[in-house]
C-alpha cells in the first residue's frame, strides 16, 4: 500500500522540478510550465493529506481538501489564460518571449 | 539471417538476445494462455495480481470485475468489435446509403452482392500501401497521432455500456469522464496539423481546434439536463433512470443540441471544415498515407460509433427495451438508427462557412443548452419533473 | 383551514420581474419583443400574486409547500425568505396588478422613446424590488429591495436625463427666498436619491441596532423571541430604534420633514410617476411601518405604553404631512405636481392610521384602515396619474392652465378622472370615501380628537384641490395652447385605447370597491387579514377577534361636512366659475400672502436648499476666498519671501560648506545604492532562486528547531 | 514499498515535468506538461478522488494544454529556437532544486513516523463536494466565478487591443 510519504515524495519532486524550471528558464512559456507544475505539486499534497488524515472526519472537513483543489485548478486555468494572452501580446509587441529581454515593463 | 557464431562473445550476445525476446513476449503470450487454461483447470493463482501489486486501487479506476472475462469484454462491446464490425459496416452503409440518396450506385464490384466486401478491399489496399513519411514532418508526434486518435476514440468507447452486464467501465463520474476524454481530440488534431509541417494540415488543424473547442462546451452543457434529471453522473444509472420515459421526450432541446454538437465534434458534413476536401485537400490528415491514414480514419469512425452510442444511451434509453430481444441488440439497433441519422446530412447538406459555424456554436447552441439546463432545473424545482426518474 | 400553494409561486411574485429585467437588455435587438416580454413578466408576477390571493379571499390561510427560506449569509445565520399572510398577500396583489396595468399603459405612452431598454429594465426591477420589500421575511433582504426601489426611482425620475427645457419640473424663473424652484429631471432624480438616502441611513442604523440586540433580522424570529425588546427598553433605545427605522419610511414615503423630493419626482414619465405614487416606492414606507409597528408594540407583552411615543410620532407626522401637502396642492399649477402633493397627503393618512394602531385599543383596526386606504389610493391614484399622462400627452403641456374644456373631447379620460378624483376627495360611494372614513373612524374611536380634526380638515382641502384641478382641466374654455395646437392640425382627441383602458379599468375598480364595500364586508375582511397577520407573527394573540370600526356616522358626517365645504368652494370657483379665482388670489388681501406661502411650498424647500445645498457651497467658497486666498496664501507668500532671502544667505553657505558634506554623502549613498541595487534586478529567476534557498533553509531551520537530527 | 503502478505513474509525472522544461522543441514540452498533469490526475484517482481527477483532466488537458499549444503556434518558430540555457544557470538551478528536495526529504523523514501510512476509509462523494461548494463555500464559489470572468475578460481585452493596433 502506498503511504502518505510516497505521495509527498512525488509532490516534493514535482515542486523541486518546478523550482528548477523557474530558476533556469527565461522563456515565458517555460516559466508558465514550471508554475503549473508547482501548483500541481501543491494540489497533490492537498489531496494526499486530505485522503490520509481527514477523510473520515464529518463532512465539511472530509471534502475540504478535494474542494480546495477544485478551486485551485479553476484558478490555475484562469491564470494560464491570462498569462498566455500576455505572452501573445508581448510577442506581438517585442517579437520576443524571453523575459530577460522584456525588461521595458520594469520601467 | 543469423550470423555465424565464431566467438564466445557472439555466443553470449546471442543468448542474451534470446532471453530478451522471451522476456518480452512471455507476458504477451503467456498471460493470455494462462488465463485461457485457467478457465478450464482453475489454477487458483492470479498471475495478473502478482504482476501489479495493488490492483484493487485500479478497480476504482475502471470497474473491471473478475479478470477472466476481460477477453470477452474487450472483444465484444469494446474496441475490436467497434473497429472490425461496426466501423466496417458503418463505412459501407454510409457509402451505399449516400449513393442511394444521390441516385448513384455506390461500391459494386468487391464481393458478390452490392459490393459488400468493398471495405475489406479498401483495408487491404491501405495495408499494402507504402507508408510515406514526409521530410519536414516532426516524426514522433506525426506518427503518434494515428495511435492517439484510435486510443482516445477507444477510451470514449469504453464508457458506453452495451447492456446491463456488458460494459467495460462504469466509473462513478462517467459523464464528466466523457467530457475529459472529448477534451483530448482538439490536441490530437492540432498536433497533427502542426507536426505535418505543411500548409493544408496546419490550416485544417487550426480550424479543427476552433470547431472542436466551440462545440465541446454545448456538448457538455446539453448533457447537464440529463444529469439533473437522473441525479447521477454514473452512465449505467442514467440508463436505468430512463426505464420510465426516454430522455429525448423530456429533454428534446438537449438532444437536439447534443446531436448537432456531436456532428460538429465528428467533423462531419455540414461541419467538415477541418477536412474540407475542396479547399484543404484533406485537412489535418492530408499528409498521412497508407495504414497511418487508415488508423486515423478508423479512430474517426470509432468516435462516430461511440458518440452515436452515447446519444442512444443518454436520450434513447440505451439498452432498455422489450425483453424479446437481448438488451445488447436493443442498444445496437438504437445506435445504428442514430448513426444513420448522423450520416444522412452528408448526402444532402452543403458545408457551412467558418464564421457561421463559430457563431452557431457560441451564439445559438450554447444559449440553447443553457436554456435547456435552466428549464430543466426550473421544472425540477417546481416539482413537475423529479430527480432520479420520472 | 389552509390551502397548499407551491412556495415557488410566492418566490415567483418577485423573481419574475427581476427575470424580466434581466431579459430586457438581452432583447435589445428586437424592440417589439422586448416591450412585450417586459409587460409579460409583470403579468406573470401578477398572476403569481393572484394565485395566492384566491385562497385568501376564500378565507383560508396560505400554507406553501416548498422552501420559504434559503440560506444567504450562513456565517450570520441570515437567510432570505418570504413571509406570507393575508395582509402581505393583499398588499402584494395591489402592487402587482396596478403595476401590470401601468406597464400596459406604458406600452403606448412610451412608444418611440429612445431609452426604452433602460425604461423597461428599471420598471421591471422596480416592481421586483417592491415585491421583495413586501414579501421578504427579514429586515436585511427587505433593505435590499428597499435600496433597489431607491435606485430605480433615481434612474426613472431622471429618465430624461438630457434635461430638455420642457421636461423641467417647476416653473422656470420662479424663485423663493432667492432659490430657483425649477429643476431638470436629472436634478430631480438626484434630489430624490439623496433625500431618501437620509432616511435609509437611519433605517440601516435602526436595523443594525436591532440586530445587535436581537441577533436576527427575521420578522418571525423577532416576534417569537421578544427578549430583545426588554433589553432595548432597559438601555433606553427602544423608541429611538423604532424611530430610526421609521426614518426610512419617512424618507421613502415622503413624510415631513423629508417630503420635498416627491413633488419634484414628477420629472419622469407619467407612467413612472404612477408607479412611484400608486404602486411601489412611496408605499414601501407604509409597508415598513406596518411591519415594524406590531413588532415593537407586541414585543413588550406587558407594557405597551413604553412604545407609545413612537406611535404618537408616527400618527402626528402622518397627520401633519397630510395637512401640509394638501395645502400645497391647493395652489399647484402643474397637473402632476398637484397629484404628487395629494399623494404625500394621502400617504400621510396611511401613516396616521398606522400610528393610531398603537394608540387605540384594537391594534388591527388601524392596520386594516391603513391597508384599506393604501389599496384604494393605489387604485385611484394610478388611474389619476395615467389620466394625467394622457392629458399631458394630448395638450403637450404639464400646466393645468394649458388645458381646459377637455370634457367633451376626451370622454373616457374625463369619466375616469372624474370617478378617481371623486374617490380621492372622499365622496361617497367611491372607495376613497370608505377608506378615508375607516382612517378617520379609527382616530375618532381612539379618542384622538386632534388627529381626527386635522384629518377631517385635510379631507375638505382634498375635495377642494381635486375639483379645482378637475374644473380647470375639463371645464371652462379651451386654453390658448389647445387652440394653437388645433391650428397646427393636432386637435385634442381621445388617446389610443391601449392608454385609456388601463386607467378606465382602475376607475371602474374604484367604483366597484366603493359600491360593493359594504355588501361584501370588505372592511371586515381586511380586519380579518390584519388579525391574521398579527397572529401569524404572534401566535399568542390567536384570540384576537376585533371587528372593524364599521361605518361611524358621527365621524363620517363631520368629515363629509368638510368635504362638502371644500367641494362647494371648488365648484363655485372653478366649475361654475361664479368668481374669478385668479382675481381672488392676486388681489391684495389676506389670501395673497397665503397663496404665495403655499405656492412656495411653505418655504421648506427653499430653506432646505439654503441650509443643505447653498450653505455648504457658500462655506466652501468662503473658505476658498477668505481662508485659502487671504489667510493661507499670505502665509505662503510671507514664507516665500522669507525663504528667498534666507536662501540667498544660505546660498553662500551652501556653495562653500554644505556641498562638500553633501557631495560626500551623495557619493557614499551612490556607492551604497549601486551595491544594493543589484539585489533588485527585476529578473524573476534570481528572486525565485533566493526564495527557494530561503525556503530550503527555513525548512531545515524549523526541523533543527524542532530538535530533529539530520543524520 | 511502492508498487509498479505507482512507480510508473511517478515516472510519467516527474518525467513529463522534466520533458516540459527541458525538451528542445517547445511543443514536446507542452505535450510533456500535459502528460505530467495527466499523471497527477492518475494520482488523484489513486487517492480516491475521481471527481477531482476528471476535473483536472478536463481543465488541464482539455483546456490549458490546448491553449498552450495554440500559443506556441501563434509565436514564430525561430523565437523558440533562440532559447539558450547557460550552463552556470543550469547548475545553480539544479543545486537549488536539490536543496529544496533534500530539505523536503529531511522534513518528510523526520515526520514519517508520525504520519499515517494507511489511508483512513473515505466516504466522500462528488455529491458531498457539490453540497459543500454550494452551501458553506458558496461565497468562495462566487468570488471564483468573478475571478474567472475577470480573467477571461482580461484575456479577450488583451487580444482585442492588439487587433486594433494591427
Amino acid at each position: 500500500m502506498n503511504t502518505l510519504a510516497d505521495f509527498t515524495f512525488v509532490s516534493g519532486l514535482l515542486f523541486a522540478v518546478g523550482i528548477y524550471g523557474l530558476i533556469v528558464k527565461r522563456n515565458a512559456l517555460r516559466m508558465l510550465f514550471a508554475v503549473e507544475i508547482m501548483i500541481n505539486a501543491a494540489n497533490l499534497n492537498f489531496i494526499a493529506f486530505d485522503r490520509f488524515l481527514w477523510s473520515n472526519l464529518p463532512l465539511p472537513q472530509a471534502a475540504l481538501g478535494q474542494t480546495f483543489v477544485l478551486f485551485s485548478i479553476a484558478l490555475a486555468a484562469a491564470e494560464a489564460a491570462v498569462v498566455l494572452a500576455i505572452i501573445v501580446v508581448a510577442y506581438r509587441l517585442h517579437k520576443n518571449v524571453d523575459v530577460s529581454e522584456l525588461k521595458t515593463l520594469g520601467g | 539471417m543469423t550470423k555465424q557464431i565464431t566467438t564466445f562473445e557472439d555466443f553470449i550476445r546471442q543468448i542474451l538476445k534470446i532471453i530478451f525476446w522471451v522476456l518480452l513476449f512471455l507476458p504477451l503470450i503467456g498471460v493470455p494462455v494462462y488465463y485461457l487454461l485457467d478457465t478450464v483447470f482453475h489454477f487458483g493463482v492470479d498471475v495478473f495480481s502478482l504482476l501489479t501489486v495493488h490492483p484493487e486501487q485500479m478497480i476504482n479506476l475502471i470497474n473491471i470485475e473478475p479478470f477472466h472475462s476481460l477477453f470477452i469484454w474487450t472483444t465484444f462491446p469494446g474496441f475490436t468489435f467497434a473497429a472490425l464490425f461496426v466501423t466496417f459496416f458503418a463505412m459501407l452503409w454510409e457509402r451505399k446509403l449516400l449513393a442511394k440518396i444521390q441516385l448513384r450506385v455506390g461500391p459494386q464490384y468487391a464481393g458478390r452482392y452490392e459490393g459488400f466486401l468493398q471495405m475489406v478491399a479498401d483495408l487491404l489496399k491501405l495495408l499494402f500501401k507504402e507508408l510515406v513519411t514526409p521530410n519536414a514532418v516532426d516524426k514522433p508526434i506525426f506518427w503518434s497521432v494515428p495511435f492517439a486518435s484510435m486510443a482516445i476514440a477507444g477510451a470514449l468507447l469504453s464508457l458506453v455500456p452495451l447492456g446491463p452486464t456488458t460494459y467495460l467501465a462504469d466509473p462513478p463520474v462517467g459523464v464528466i469522464m466523457i467530457f475529459a476524454i472529448i477534451g483530448f481530440f482538439p490536441i490530437v488534431t492540432l498536433l497533427a496539423g502542426w507536426a505535418s509541417n505543411s500548409k493544408y494540415p496546419f490550416l485544417g488543424g487550426l480550424r479543427a481546434l476552433h470547431q472542436l473547442v466551440s462545440y465541446e462546451i454545448p456538448l457538455v452543457l446539453s448533457l447537464l439536463g440529463v444529469v439533473v434529471l437522473s441525479g447521477t453522473l454514473d452512465i449505467m444509472k442514467v440508463v436505468t433512470a430512463q426505464s420510465g420515459v426516454w430522455y429525448i421526450l423530456l429533454q428534446p432541446l438537449g438532444a437536439i443540441v447534443f446531436f448537432i454538437a456531436a456532428l460538429a465534434e465528428l467533423e462531419r458534413i455540414p461541419f467538415d471544415l477541418p477536412e474540407a476536401d475542396t479547399e484543404l485537400v484533406s485537412g489535418w490528415i492530408t499528409e498521412y498515407t497508407g495504414m497511418g491514414f487508415g488508423a486515423v480514419f478508423l479512430g474517426v469512425y470509432i468516435k462516430l460509433y461511440a458518440l452515436s452510442g452515447l446519444f442512444a444511451t443518454f436520450f434513447l434509453g440505451g439498452w432498455l427495451g422489450p425483453s424479446f430481444l437481448p438488451p445488447e441488440l436493443w442498444f445496437i439497433i438504437k445506435t445504428f438508427i442514430v448513426m444513420t441519422a448522423m450520416l444522412l446530412p452528408r448526402g444532402v447538406m452543403p458545408r457551412v462557412r467558418i464564421d457561421i459555424l463559430i457563431r452557431a456554436g457560441w451564439g445559438r447552441l450554447l444559449v440553447l443548452s443553457f436554456a435547456n439546463l435552466f428549464i430543466t432545473m426550473f421544472l425540477v424545482s417546481l416539482g413537475v419533473l423529479h430527480i432520479g426518474g420520472l | 383551514m389552509s390551502e397548499a400553494v407551491s412556495a415557488y409561486f410566492i418566490w415567483g411574485v418577485f423573481v419574475a420581474p427581476f427575470a424580466g429585467a434581466v431579459l430586457v437588455p438581452l432583447l435589445q435587438k428586437a424592440p417589439k419583443m422586448r416591450d412585450y416580454v417586459a409587460v409579460l413578466f409583470s403579468f406573470v408576477s401578477a398572476v403569481f400574486a393572484l394565485s395566492l390571493l384566491v385562497p385568501t379571499l376564500q378565507g383560508q390561510t396560505v400554507a406553501p409547500s416548498g422552501p420559504t427560506s434559503v440560506p444567504w449569509i450562513t456565517a450570520l445565520g441570515i437567510s432570505v425568505g418570504v413571509l406570507y399572510d393575508p395582509f402581505t398577500i393583499i398588499l402584494s396583489n395591489v402592487v402587482a396588478w396596478v403595476s401590470f396595468l401601468i406597464m400596459v399603459y406604458s406600452l403606448e405612452y412610451m412608444k418611440g422613446d429612445s431609452g426604452l431598454t433602460r425604461y423597461w429594465f428599471f420598471m421591471n426591477f422596480f416592481i421586483g424590488s417592491m415585491q421583495l420589500v413586501v414579501l421578504s421575511d427579514n429586515f436585511l433582504s427587505m433593505f435590499v429591495g428597499w435600496e433597489g426601489v431607491g435606485l430605480c426611482s433615481f434612474a426613472l425620475i431622471g429618465f430624461w436625463f438630457t434635461d430638455e427645457k420642457e421636461r423641467w419640473v417647476g416653473t422656470v424663473g420662479s424663485m423663493a427666498l432667492g432659490e430657483a424652484q425649477a429643476y431638470p429631471p436629472s436634478h430631480a432624480g438626484m434630489k430624490a436619491f439623496v433625500m431618501t438616502r437620509i432616511g435609509d441611513v437611519a433605517f440601516l442604523i435602526g436595523i443594525i441596532l436591532l440586530f445587535i440586540y436581537s441577533g436576527t433580522f427575521s420578522f418571525t424570529q423577532l416576534a417569537q423571541n421578544a427578549g430583545w425588546a426588554t433589553r432595548l427598553a432597559q438601555s433606553g433605545l427602544l423608541v429611538p430604534t423604532a424611530l430610526l427605522i421609521f426614518g426610512g419610511a419617512v424618507g421613502k414615503s415622503a413624510q415631513f420633514p423629508l417630503h420635498e423630493w416627491l413633488p419634484d419626482a414628477m420629472a419622469g414619465p407619467a407612467s413612472v410617476s404612477a408607479l412611484i405614487h400608486a404602486a411601489t416606492m412611496v408605499k414601501a414606507g407604509v409597508v415598513l411601518v406596518a411591519r415594524v409597528g406590531p413588532l415593537f408594540y407586541f414585543a413588550l407583552a406587558s407594557n405597551t405604553s413604553l412604545v407609545q411615543p413612537f406611535f404618537v410620532t408616527v400618527a402626528w407626522i402622518g397627520a401633519f404631512t397630510a395637512f401640509l401637502a394638501a395645502t400645497q396642492a391647493l395652489v399647484g399649477f402643474e397637473l402632476k405636481k398637484i397629484l404628487a402633493y395629494s399623494t404625500v397627503s394621502q400617504i400621510g393618512y396611511m401613516m396616521m392610521a398606522l400610528g393610531l394602531t398603537g394608540l387605540s385599543t384594537d391594534f388591527a383596526q388601524g392596520l386594516s384602515a391603513g391597508l384599506y386606504h393604501l389599496m384604494s389610493h393605489a387604485i385611484f391614484k394610478a388611474s389619476l396619474f395615467m389620466g394625467a399622462g394622457a392629458l399631458i400627452h394630448v395638450s403637450e403641456s404639464k400646466y393645468v392652465s394649458d388645458m381646459g374644456g377637455l370634457r367633451a373631447k376626451m370622454k373616457m379620460t374625463f369619466a375616469a378622472f372624474l370617478v378617481a378624483a371623486a374617490s380621492l376627495s372622499g365622496i361617497p360611494p367611491f372607495s376613497g370615501f370608505w377608506s378615508k372614513d375607516a382612517v378617520l373612524a379609527t382616530a375618532w374611536d381612539s379618542g384622538q380628537t386632534g388627529l381626527f380634526l386635522v384629518g377631517a380638515m385635510t379631507a375638505g382641502l382634498t375635495a377642494f384641490y381635486s375639483f379645482r384641478m378637475l374644473g380647470i382641466v375639463f371645464y371652462g374654455k379651451q386654453s390658448m395652447k389647445l387652440d394653437e395646437l388645433e391650428k397646427e392640425g393636432h386637435p385634442a382627441r381621445e388617446v389610443p385605447r391601449l392608454m385609456w383602458v388601463p386607467y378606465m379599468i382602475l376607475a371602474v375598480g374604484t367604483v366597484l370597491i366603493g359600491v360593493l364595500s359594504a355588501p361584501l364586508g370588505l372592511e371586515n375582511g381586511l380586519e380579518w387579514a390584519s388579525n391574521a397577520y398579527l397572529v401569524s407573527l404572534f401566535p399568542r394573540l390567536s384570540g384576537l377577534t376585533g371587528t372593524s370600526a364599521g361605518f361611524n356616522a358621527v365621524s363620517s358626517l363631520i368629515a363629509l361636512g368638510f368635504v362638502g365645504i371644500g367641494f362647494a368652494i371648488a365648484w363655485t370657483l372653478y366649475v361654475a366659475k361664479r368668481y374669478s379665482a385668479s382675481k381672488l388670489v392676486h388681489e391684495e388681501g389676506f389670501i395673497h400672502p397665503i397663496y404665495t406661502f403655499l405656492e412656495n411650498r411653505w418655504y421648506i424647500n427653499a430653506v432646505y436648499y439654503r441650509v443643505f445645498v447653498d450653505a455648504p457651497i457658500r462655506a466652501s467658497r468662503w473658505l476658498l476666498s477668505s481662508f485659502e486666498i487671504r489667510g493661507l496664501d499670505r502665509v505662503n507668500n510671507a514664507g516665500a519671501y522669507l525663504g528667498i532671502n534666507l536662501s540667498a544667505a544660505g546660498n553662500w553657505i551652501d556653495a562653500h560648506v554644505i556641498d562638500g558634506v553633501a557631495n560626500g554623502f551623495s557619493l557614499a549613498g551612490q556607492a551604497f545604492s549601486r551595491t544594493i541595487r543589484k539585489v533588485q534586478t527585476g529578473i524573476t529567476q534570481q528572486y525565485i532562486f533566493v526564495f527557494a534557498l530561503g525556503l530550503a533553509l527555513l525548512i531545515l531551520a524549523l526541523l533543527l528547531g524542532a530538535g530533529v537530527r539530520l543524520y | 514499498m511502492a508498487d509498479i503502478v505507482f512507480l510508473a505513474m511517478m515516472a510519467v509525472t516527474v518525467g513529463g515535468a522534466i520533458v516540459a522544461l527541458e525538451s528542445r522543441e517547445i511543443v514536446y514540452g507542452a505535450v510533456g506538461l500535459a502528460g505530467s498533469l495527466f499523471g497527477v490526475a492518475a494520482f488523484f484517482f489513486l487517492l480516491d478522488a475521481p471527481y477531482v481527477a476528471v476535473f483536472q483532466i478536463t481543465v488541464y488537458v482539455g483546456a490549458v494544454a490546448v491553449l498552450i499549444i495554440f500559443t506556441v503556434m501563434l509565436v514564430r518558430h525561430e523565437t523558440w529556437m533562440k532559447e539558450v540555457t547557460y550552463s552556470l544557470g543550469r547548475l545553480v538551478g539544479i543545486l537549488t532544486a536539490a536543496a529544496i528536495a533534500v530539505s523536503l526529504t529531511f522534513a518528510w523523514a523526520a515526520s514519517s513516523s508520525q504520519l499515517p501510512s494507511v489511508p483512513v476509509p473515505s466516504t466522500v462523494t462528488f455529491l458531498q463536494i457539490g453540497q459543500l461548494i454550494s452551501t458553506s463555500l458558496s461565497p468562495a464559489l462566487e468570488v471564483l466565478a468573478l475571478v474567472l470572468s475577470a480573467s477571461v475578460l482580461a484575456a479577450i481585452t488583451l487580444a482585442k487591443v492588439e487587433r486594433e493596433e494591427d
